[in-house]
């Protein structure tokens, strides 16, 4: 198994609001990535690396390549964006844990905040193919950073879209769309799928800023629903060996995003 | 291979390159890339006698040319370093050197005591220089005759080889020349530099425990600073440390005086790092026909 | 602009950007740039008694996010100072700072005497912490006595604002301390740090005089911590200094406590950075509706 | 007048040997370079700016362009070499003295080493405007590096070339090639133009590496031909600030590159 590795560049597409979707050519020799985990990828003009999750995992002919989905948000990310189909990118990883899905609960619904796409992209694929019903709700400031509606409506039994410039989808806060749709979920349509068991059939995953998960997770946890949640904080090893990387619960408990995480039962973060 | 060994003091290293403190866990992290044993040495992560939950907050950020950690020793204490870790790096065949950090003179003569009878254990190295825990860090180095009272009872109580490590921000001079006198081993030159950070934006400190040590190539030239005048003025043995990136910096420090050198920040760029530098330092010898590190002084 | 203003106890300045010594020449050179008018003050390059030729071999050299410098005060002396350079001079409409090095107490106070009567001088800033000069550098400044006899004279003699510069390779809150004690107007933190430099390939130290200062972005961490330190823990004035590139920087010194700040390492980066730190801090101020800088502070 | 510019790419052309040109839309404001002058031009990448000599000046339709030639030989000169056509380059200049010319010396002689092409080029089409008789020597250590030969050509009277690798012109040093063809003119063309009058009617003009311009240096001195060398230090502010850019002569006497040079009269360097 390696951990630490160049790889080479496939592709790079360059969306709309500064998103950048890299591909590299995986090497057999690593662990194969699960959704929710994340790798270091290091730009050449910063000291440490910068983590991004995976967003996709995909063979062509028994050859495996990742991808990768970020937004341009200071000088790392802005170098690794300038990278070109050949060149290398040094990373490590597979690193964290990842989303667990479970045998009994075939209900997911999936809220991704701007680029909390980039993860939950890659679990709605997984989620497909295990056959799950995925209710999708996906929120951005601006119409533009919506990226791969199609798919996500084709893997999707229902996809929830807002925008705050309220061009595409609803306009307003992902947040505020979750809340009202679950509320019309359990009032008046107990029977669907998604609540009978009162949500012990349902899990919910949520990746996008700290503030929107808290308010996700604040309406999921109080319909009772299994909630995960994936965290950022300051990662500077991605090894767990610098201890830098903390978050802290509500309670006051101190996790470290690159060991215990960065997928968190929302309760132990927010209920303790 | 056998020129790349260095002692000391009775402590022999199959090489000159260890890790250091805080930067590479306890050594078994690192298995995940390579083989840790290949390392002269493995210095841990800060042990207090208690369990250290750390500073809350932020604790790292990158600024130019160097990270700024403000990790405030977290550590699992020394009962269950001792029952847990020691354990798990049974099987990593190099020198371990456990880091100590005290809050008062107690402390780390309880912890040195702890550790004298262990033979995993090959030295202490004594962490009197970090910039980010309220007590045991500088406010203890700062005090002269603490460092005295330090030195002398650790002396007594811990038989195998003793490191004191520095940093500019306490007058390392003066306590180099105490350890030389009370018979210390050697010296690490250097621990973080003190620094402030603050959020422009936010208009607050950006540590929550306000300071923070400041690490990598930005603080090289004052680490090589440190160990050429450590070494050459006072003459005790110096472990370099400070923004050791490439085999080119570790020659550097070797040229400053050090007799052996720890790489830091470099783990967090680079995973193998450590192992890198190594590697390339041997070719480095190789190619240049040097039999030894200590013949790259130069004064 | 208004309310730019900044007072360095009876010196009041139209703004808190001043040059930063032996960065902006005299004053007059970047006049090619822009009207050096508009700055604060100018703090113009270090007077000693005699000429100074300063240091052979290498001077400067950038490392990675600062540069090292080991000028080693090269300095026309205090006559052609007065005789040549002053009357050049005249014409720059704002506060003028002169820097003063000596290699002992009286060389001090001779270059004070001389200066205390001209009219064009607005204040000395005496630089106690040079890091790359044989005397009167950091060897001074380590002195704790004379430090006392140093201040306390000079209050004596110079009866326009007295700025004392520090580094953090000196005591620097004690001397600060003893500052404030002897009517000391306020504190320069931080000069350059000491630093070695070490040519790998020629296998030399790559200075003559050995050390250098590190200056430029690695260091302003330390000199936040400085400043904050000083200006909290002591409570004296502070004229930050140390890795300001933008007016972001200068913003954190102010919030850190600093009453005005000085641009150095930046003029070489960019001529215009200190006129355009006071254009884009001006516009902060105003965009965030601040009054002065002075609201800046978090503590 | 503006000492500090940003000024656009017009033209960007790379060379064998890692040399570059970057020719830049020049701004009228600005004063005319002179040869022997440099500027500061600052890449992205580091703190200080680097000196670059000019190394041409010239006028299209009234417009100024001004060129630069450069090796790659770290970071700066690299991230400099990745500037391209449109884009902008921050720098300070003209800076420093400049080549002097005489009314009464018409014969010039030009010794290049390397990236020493850079300004003795630019000063051999100044020469050539005003008639001179110029002969160019132009040493490099492998013949890949040679530029800008046909011109060369065209301008000098005599142009005497030499490769360390023997590729092209003679096998050598420009050093030796140097001292043959003076010992030559001097002892058996004693009427040759450039020696009547003792070689008072002569200037040599010197820019290359440290130890081929003390070489070039002592065959001319000896010969007593007027001798100006263009030096190299550390230049950080290029301002006249940092006093940091000093050279030493012999004597111990030190100058400061960017205020008293980069051009020396070679006696003053070489002979206290
Ligand atoms: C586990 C994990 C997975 C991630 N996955 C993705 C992903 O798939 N796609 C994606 O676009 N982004 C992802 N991120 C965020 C991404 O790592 C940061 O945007 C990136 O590190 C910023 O680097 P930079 O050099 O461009 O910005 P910088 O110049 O370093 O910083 C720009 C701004 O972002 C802030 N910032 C930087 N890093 C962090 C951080 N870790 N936490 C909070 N604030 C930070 C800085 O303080 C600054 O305000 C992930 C983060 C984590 C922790
Ligand atoms: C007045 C003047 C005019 C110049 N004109 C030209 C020109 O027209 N074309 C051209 O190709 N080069 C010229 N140079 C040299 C050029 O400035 C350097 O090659 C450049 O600064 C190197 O920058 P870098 O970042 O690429 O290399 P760095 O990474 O800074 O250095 C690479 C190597 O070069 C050495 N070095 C860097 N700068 C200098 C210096 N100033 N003196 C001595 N050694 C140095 C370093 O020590 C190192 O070994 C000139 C220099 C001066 C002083
Ligand atoms: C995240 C982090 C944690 C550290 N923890 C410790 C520690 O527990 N004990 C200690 O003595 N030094 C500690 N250090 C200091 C390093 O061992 C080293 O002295 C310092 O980082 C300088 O070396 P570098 O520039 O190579 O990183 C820590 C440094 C970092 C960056
Ligand atoms: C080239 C150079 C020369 C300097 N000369 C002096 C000096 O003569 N007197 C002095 O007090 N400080 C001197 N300094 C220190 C600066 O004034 C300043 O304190 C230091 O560079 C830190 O600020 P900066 O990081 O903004 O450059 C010099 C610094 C540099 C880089
Ligand atoms: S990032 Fe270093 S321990 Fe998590
Ligand atoms: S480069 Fe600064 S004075 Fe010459």
């Amino acid at each position: 198994m390696t951990k630490y590795n160049q790889l080479k560049v496939v592709h790079v597409r360059h969306y709309k609001a500064n998103y950048v979707s890299l591909t590299l050519s995986y090497d057999n020799q690593m662990e194969i990535p699960m959704p929710g985990q994340f790798f270091m990828l290091k730009p050449h003009n910063t000291l440490l690396g910068r983590p991004i999750s995976v967003h996709n995992f995909f063979r062509i002919l028994k050859k495996g390549y990742i991808e990768f989905l970020f937004k341009i948000v200071g000088k790392g990310t802005k170098n690794l964006s300038e990278l070109k189909r050949g060149d290398y990118v040094s990373l490590w990883g597979p690193i964290g844990n990842s989303f667990p899905t479970f045998e009994n609960k075939k209900t997911a619904i999936l809220v991704a905040g701007g680029r909390g796409i980039a993860p939950l992209f890659f679990l709605a694929t997984k989620l497909f193919e295990k056959r799950y019903e995925i209710h999708f709700f996906y929120g951005v400031k601006k119409s533009e950073e919506l990226i791969h509606i199609l798919r996500l409506r084709n893997m999707s039994n229902k996809l929830f879209i807002s925008t705050e410039d309220g061009k595409r989808g609803k306009k307003g806060l992902i947040t505020d769309l979750f809340k009202s749709a679950i509320n019309t979920y359990t009032s008046s349509l107990k029977d669907n799928l998604l609540f009978h068991d009162q949500g012990n059939n349902a899990v919910c995953y949520v990746c996008g800023p700290d503030i929107m998960m808290e308010k996700v997770c604040e309406v999921s946890l109080s319909h009772k629903i299994k909630t995960y949640i994936s965290l950022e904080s300051h990662i500077a090893c991605g090894s767990g060996v610098c201890l830098g990387c903390t978050v802290e619960s509500t309670g006051g408990q101190l996790f470290h995003v690159c060991k215990e995480g960065p997928v968190f039962d929302a309760e132990e973060i927010y209920c303790k | 291979m056998n020129e790349l060994k260095v002692d000391i003091s009775t402590l022999r290293l199959k090489n000159p390159i260890m890790s250091a403190s805080g930067t590479f866990g306890f050594g078994y992290e690192f298995m995940e890339y390579y083989d840790t044993s290949v390392l002269g040495a493995i210095v841990c992560k800060g042990i207090s006698k208690e369990p250290r939950r750390g500073n809350y907050g932020n604790r790292i950020a990158e600024i130019d040319g160097g990270i700024i950690n403000s990790i405030g020793l977290e550590n699992p204490g020394i009962s269950e370093f001792l029952e847990k870790i020691l354990p798990m790096i049974k099987t990593i065949n190099t020198a371990y050197i456990v880091n100590i950090l005290g809050s008062d003179l107690d402390e780390y003569l309880y912890l040195a005591e702890k550790l004298s009878e262990l033979p995993r254990v090959d030295a202490i190295e004594v962490n009197i220089s970090c910039p980010n825990v309220k007590a045991g860090g500088l406010s203890f180095g700062k005090d002269i005759n603490l460092i005295k009272d330090l030195t002398r009872r650790l002396r007594d109580i811990f038989p195998k080889p003793i490191i004191i490590k520095v940093s500019p921000d306490l007058p390392y001079i003066e306590i180099a020349k105490i350890c030389r006198n009370e018979g210390i081993d050697a010296i690490t030159c250097i621990n973080t530099i003190q620094s402030l950070l603050i959020d422009v934006e936010k208009k607050t400190f950006f540590f929550n425990n306000l300071y923070g040590g400041l690490s990598g190539p930005a603080i090289k030239p004052i680490a090589l600073r440190v160990v050429y005048q450590v070494a050459k003025e006072v003459g005790i043995p110096v472990i370099g440390c400070g923004g050791i990136m490439s085999y080119k910096d570790a020659v550097e420090f070797f040229m400053a005086g050090a007799t052996a050198v720890q790489i830091g920040t470099a783990n967090f760029t680079n995973p193998l790092s450590a192992y890198e530098i190594l590697k390339d330092l041997m070719s480095y010898l190789e190619k240049n026909k040097i039999h030894s590190v200590s013949e790259l002084r130069i004064w």
